[in-house]
């Protein structure tokens, strides 16, 4: 019995041991299939971090702001000014985030604070934007 | 909301903002691209909450948060004299930069809303990214407020400068790189706020050297700076809208920089360099006897009733002096008389790109009398009447003639071709560059002493007899 | 001996249905890890499609194309025709992939002919433009 | 080589690629901006080897196609006359095209070496993606193919109208859309060789019915589905320089379209639908005696040896004629002699944008005198003589005075203004737009009938004695 026993618990050794290599080889197995995927997934971008992407985003848009910049006319740059300030309080989206789902409070506070100031920008920007625009007229005949 | 959706909808936005600077490359656009900036801003709010799902209670203080700052900024918008223009969007600035701090300390407090890593294990490129926000955060903070300061009047625009100041700031800079660096090592709260106060005293540092009179290209590139500040944060948030916005913010404030040096012909780094033009000098009494032709309201409106062309140059003395509305009424006047009006606008005119575009079209002057240096230039020559309102070195011809002169090369307004150049000011005094206008000796000048707006008011009236 | 080694056995069977439990937790692991992150990591773009980057980059590329070419002087349109005719030929990274790795031997094929073709056009292409551009030149004073 | 490195250096091409066209702002900065072009062209093709590593045997492949393409390309291009641009465009299109369907037919059939899924389950929106690209592709091989065949005069330029063609052009653009949703249920190779033939069919159909003088707008036409069909390509293989560069030679090719069609003032919509301006037609023969004068080439040399001012317009007639060359070294004699030369071009003057700048640079004129219509239209009236050198419509005032005119509110060049309008042509016939031109019978006028080459060399002859 005994014998009987200590065989059965060896194959359960076994069988775990086993298993655990199983896991283990799970455990690998996305790192495992990109391998295998190799070249093909770097080609097609399967395996590409997103900050290269979000750079190639960044340098375009660069060169969009270069361009869109040179082509305002130099009698509205004052209203430019004041616009781009306006969409630079984009960073609302991150003020948001912090007061509407931040874990920890003081964080949440942080976000509260950040999002008073850019809504000051946001809507005083484009108000102010707003107002100057209005003030250009042409001759009226 | 599907997180493919809402990034398509912050690229959306992003592209929005695009538009909303293409409206502005003419001024019957410019309206709807303003509108087109607005709906991009409400997309990418709308966008945010749909996405962050807050609780009741966290939706009560957004609203709360959007409501205070949205009534401040309305209010402060309604209000704000169009010529206090240059401090308030110093002052908006200010605000950015110190939002992108505390958007980077909220994140840094909870790693695992902002999804970058957990309390302890934030990823390293998180970090980097988030650091160089805070740090060009904390710099436009302090730097716009410095700005704001001087523009105001609050302080004073001479350039306060320290001794060893270069050595100071190159040494901030080292310590900020070092401190980054043990931020993402160590990934210490401490150290985030140690990075946020050397950048806070690397902001001052930077601006108080610059004169008053600089702070134009100060503000422009600080603008630039928030700019790249969002994008940095962009790209920790993982945020489309905030990587393309803060490039075109980045963009555009560069380019008005670069636009203001090469209109004043200087260098961008003796700008920030600073120590450059105070407050504004006397004429230098070189000792040689010179004559001034003066004249009154009286002469001034006789000679210009009798012109066929009038050609108004105006410069930052109309600002000062808030003479807009009366110069809109004397060229209404000359133009019943018959007389041709145009209006010509040197690029650096005034104290900030468009100054006087904008404070002429509050006065209702049509943006199609108003024309540029390049194109008015030629016409000078069969005009009867310059009329120089508070502009000084923009018509300054030893920038034409003289190569010692510090402004030498800069394009000026040939005002001096005219028949007869009448300036308006209120003294001899040099400009903004502090140094002395030879045209105010020339044979075809008169100058009109005092006040910009009560000198023309005078003209107006006398006009009537 | 044979209750203790149904025991066992018995014992085994709940180690590997334990395990095999184990197992599958750990195979939906990296889902569900995502499903955690939930809208953190939404927000971080840690699940988006890349799909949605390359429409940015492109979306953004056309901007840039837009204002690029509207810059170009006309007189210098016909070699911008012979130049963007050239780099259209960027298609050879399709080509060369096709050729170099592909796993059939007709689309090895089909990646040959299309190689060959662009390659007549990145060489005639430039060097046509080359050709033109060198004879653009300024009043010798 | 790692992906996120190989994707940067995609995208480094991406912007040498911008660079490129960027450079074409100005004759200087050109070749440089070519020179950035092959570079970005060397760094797509490299990494993607570098990212392969294909074996030894299929590195010869690569590198036998490489060879026996580029040295054709480059034989081509040494070879090519300036005057057979257009020609030669169409053909290299009609390249790109063939080569997406074929890169395109590589991924269905090999499709784990493009990482877009397993033969049997490709991911469908690589297929929708790779659809639209293939059936683009096609639209522009055949397209080409029947445009260099119109242009080359190797098949008449005449519109061929097929009766119903809108209606079978309707179907065929159905049918493909059914396909491609067949193809993404099925996978079928047939169906994609479907899509393919039904494509190349459209190519045809769309191109025949347009006469060969509108080709150069089909061509550009054709240059921006080139690019299209290469950004969804980009999108399949997940490749940025593809992306970024079919996104700019989409943009450049419908912006020059756009352009030719505003210099025609024709909608691009009624270029597209065909059946215009296909041979030269005779003068109108409206029965009204109308006087010419006409003259040789000894009196086009003396009074243009006596001007003061002779301003040069050439039209598709010197390009037909290979005039160019006559005429710069007529243009020399007349500067040897003291006479003020310019050269005024239309903005559709000859056959394709560009077309008269890229032949008189060919013949050494440099580009400084070398005028845009709105930078010299208003110095005709200060001509002595225009010398007007094949061209016809874009010196037709009727396209100012003559609202009935087909071609009416298209800008034109005023060389009626000038004292004398020498038009050398050979023959009072009309032009591109078929209508004639009343200026052949002004007072003015001195009609020069001949092949431009020859009477430009007489008159050179003539300036001898
Ligand atoms: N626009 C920009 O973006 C920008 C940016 C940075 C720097 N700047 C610089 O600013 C300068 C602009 O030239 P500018 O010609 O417009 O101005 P300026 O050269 O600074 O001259 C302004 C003149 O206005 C007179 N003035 C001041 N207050 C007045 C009043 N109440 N009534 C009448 N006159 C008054 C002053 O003379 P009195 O004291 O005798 O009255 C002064 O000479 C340039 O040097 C430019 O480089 C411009
Ligand atoms: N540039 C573009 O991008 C573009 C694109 C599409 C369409 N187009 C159209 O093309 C036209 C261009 O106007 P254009 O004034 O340059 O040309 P045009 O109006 O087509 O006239 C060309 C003239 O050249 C003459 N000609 C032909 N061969 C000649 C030879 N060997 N020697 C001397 N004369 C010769 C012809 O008259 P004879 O037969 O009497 O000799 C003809 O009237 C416009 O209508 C434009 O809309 C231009």
């Amino acid at each position: 019995m005994d014998q009987t026993l200590q065989k059965a618990l060896d194959q359960l050794d076994q069988a775990s041991a086993a298993v655990r290599l199983a896991v283990q080889n799970l455990a690998n197995a996305p790192g495992g299939a990109e391998a295998a995927g190799d070249t093909a997934h770097a080609l097609s971008g399967g395996t590409i971090d997103p900050f290269v992407f979000r750079f190639a985003i960044f340098v375009l848009a660069i060169f969009v702001g270069y361009y869109v910049v040179w082509s305002v006319t130099p009698a509205l740059h004052t209203p430019l000014m004041a616009v781009t300030n306006a969409i630079s309080s984009v960073i609302v989206v991150g003020a948001l985030l912090a007061v509407g789902i931040a874990a920890s409070g003081i964080a949440a506070g942080f976000g509260f604070v950040a999002l008073m100031l850019v809504s000051v920008n946001i809507f005083g920007g484009f108000l102010v934007t707003q107002r100057m625009l209005a003030m250009y007229k042409k001759k009226d005949k | 909301m599907n997180a493919n959706f809402a990034s398509f909808l912050y690229l959306v936005s992003g592209v929005l903002f695009i538009m909303a600077l293409r409206g502005l490359s003419h001024p019957t656009t410019s309206r709807q691209g303003n509108l087109y900036g607005m709906i991009g801003m409400g997309i990418a709010i709308t966008t945010t909450l749909a996405l962050a799902t807050p609780s009741a209670g966290r939706f009560g203080l957004i609203v709360l948060g959007l409501a205070i700052g949205g009534g401040v900024g309305a209010v402060t918008a309604r209000r704000i004299a169009m010529t206090s223009m240059p401090q308030l969007v110093a002052a908006f600035h200010s605000l950015v930069g110190l939002a992108a701090v505390m958007v980077a300390a909220a994140a840094i407090y909870a790693p695992e809303s902002f999804g970058i890593g957990t309390a302890g294990d934030i990823h390293a490129q998180a970090l980097i990214e988030m650091s160089l926000g805070v740090a060009i955060g904390a710099i436009t903070f302090t730097g716009s407020v410095i700005a704001f300061l001087k523009l105001d009047g609050r302080m004073s625009g001479k350039p306060i400068t320290i001794g060893g100041r270069h050595f100071i700031n190159a040494a901030l800079g080292i310590a900020l790189i070092v401190l980054i660096v043990l931020l993402v090592t160590s990934e210490s709260k401490l150290i985030f706020w140690l990075i946020v106060a050397a950048s806070l005293v690397l902001g001052i540092l930077l601006i108080i050297p610059i004169g008053g009179a600089d702070m134009p290209v100060v503000v422009s590139m600080l603008n630039s700076y928030s700019g790249w500040a969002a994008a940095a944060l962009g790209f920790t948030l993982g945020n489309l809208a905030l990587i393309i916005t803060g490039a075109l913010v980045g963009s555009s404030g560069a380019i008005l920089s670069y636009i203001m040096c090469k209109g004043m012909n200087r260098s961008f780094i003796s700008v920030i360099l600073g120590g450059f033009g105070g407050e504004t000098t006397a004429a230098a009494d070189d000792g040689i006897e010179r004559t001034v032709k003066q004249g009154s309201a009286d002469d001034a409106a006789y000679l210009m009733m009798n012109a066929q062309k009038v050609i108004i140059v105006p410069g930052y003395g109309m600002a000062v002096a808030q003479a807009q509305h009366a110069l809109r009424e004397m060229a209404d006047k000359l133009k019943a008389n018959g007389v041709d009006v145009k209006y010509a606008i040197h690029p650096v005119a005034g104290r900030m790109p468009g100054h006087m575009n904008v404070l002429l079209a509050e006065a209702n002057v049509p943006y199609d009398e108003v024309f540029e240096l390049e194109d008015i230039n030629s016409e000078f020559a069969q005009a009867d009447v310059a009329y120089v309102i508070g502009a000084n070195d923009v018509t300054n011809p030893s920038a034409r003639d003289d190569k010692s002169s510090p402004i030498y090369g800069m394009p000026i307004l040939d005002v001096d071709k005219a028949r007869t150049c009448l300036f308006v000011k209120r003294s001899l005094g040099s400009g903004y560059a502090g140094i002395d206008n030879t045209l105010f000796y020339k044979d075809g000048t008169m100058m009109l002493l005092g006040d910009a707006k009560k000198m023309t008011e005078e003209i107006v009236k006398a006009m009537d007899h």
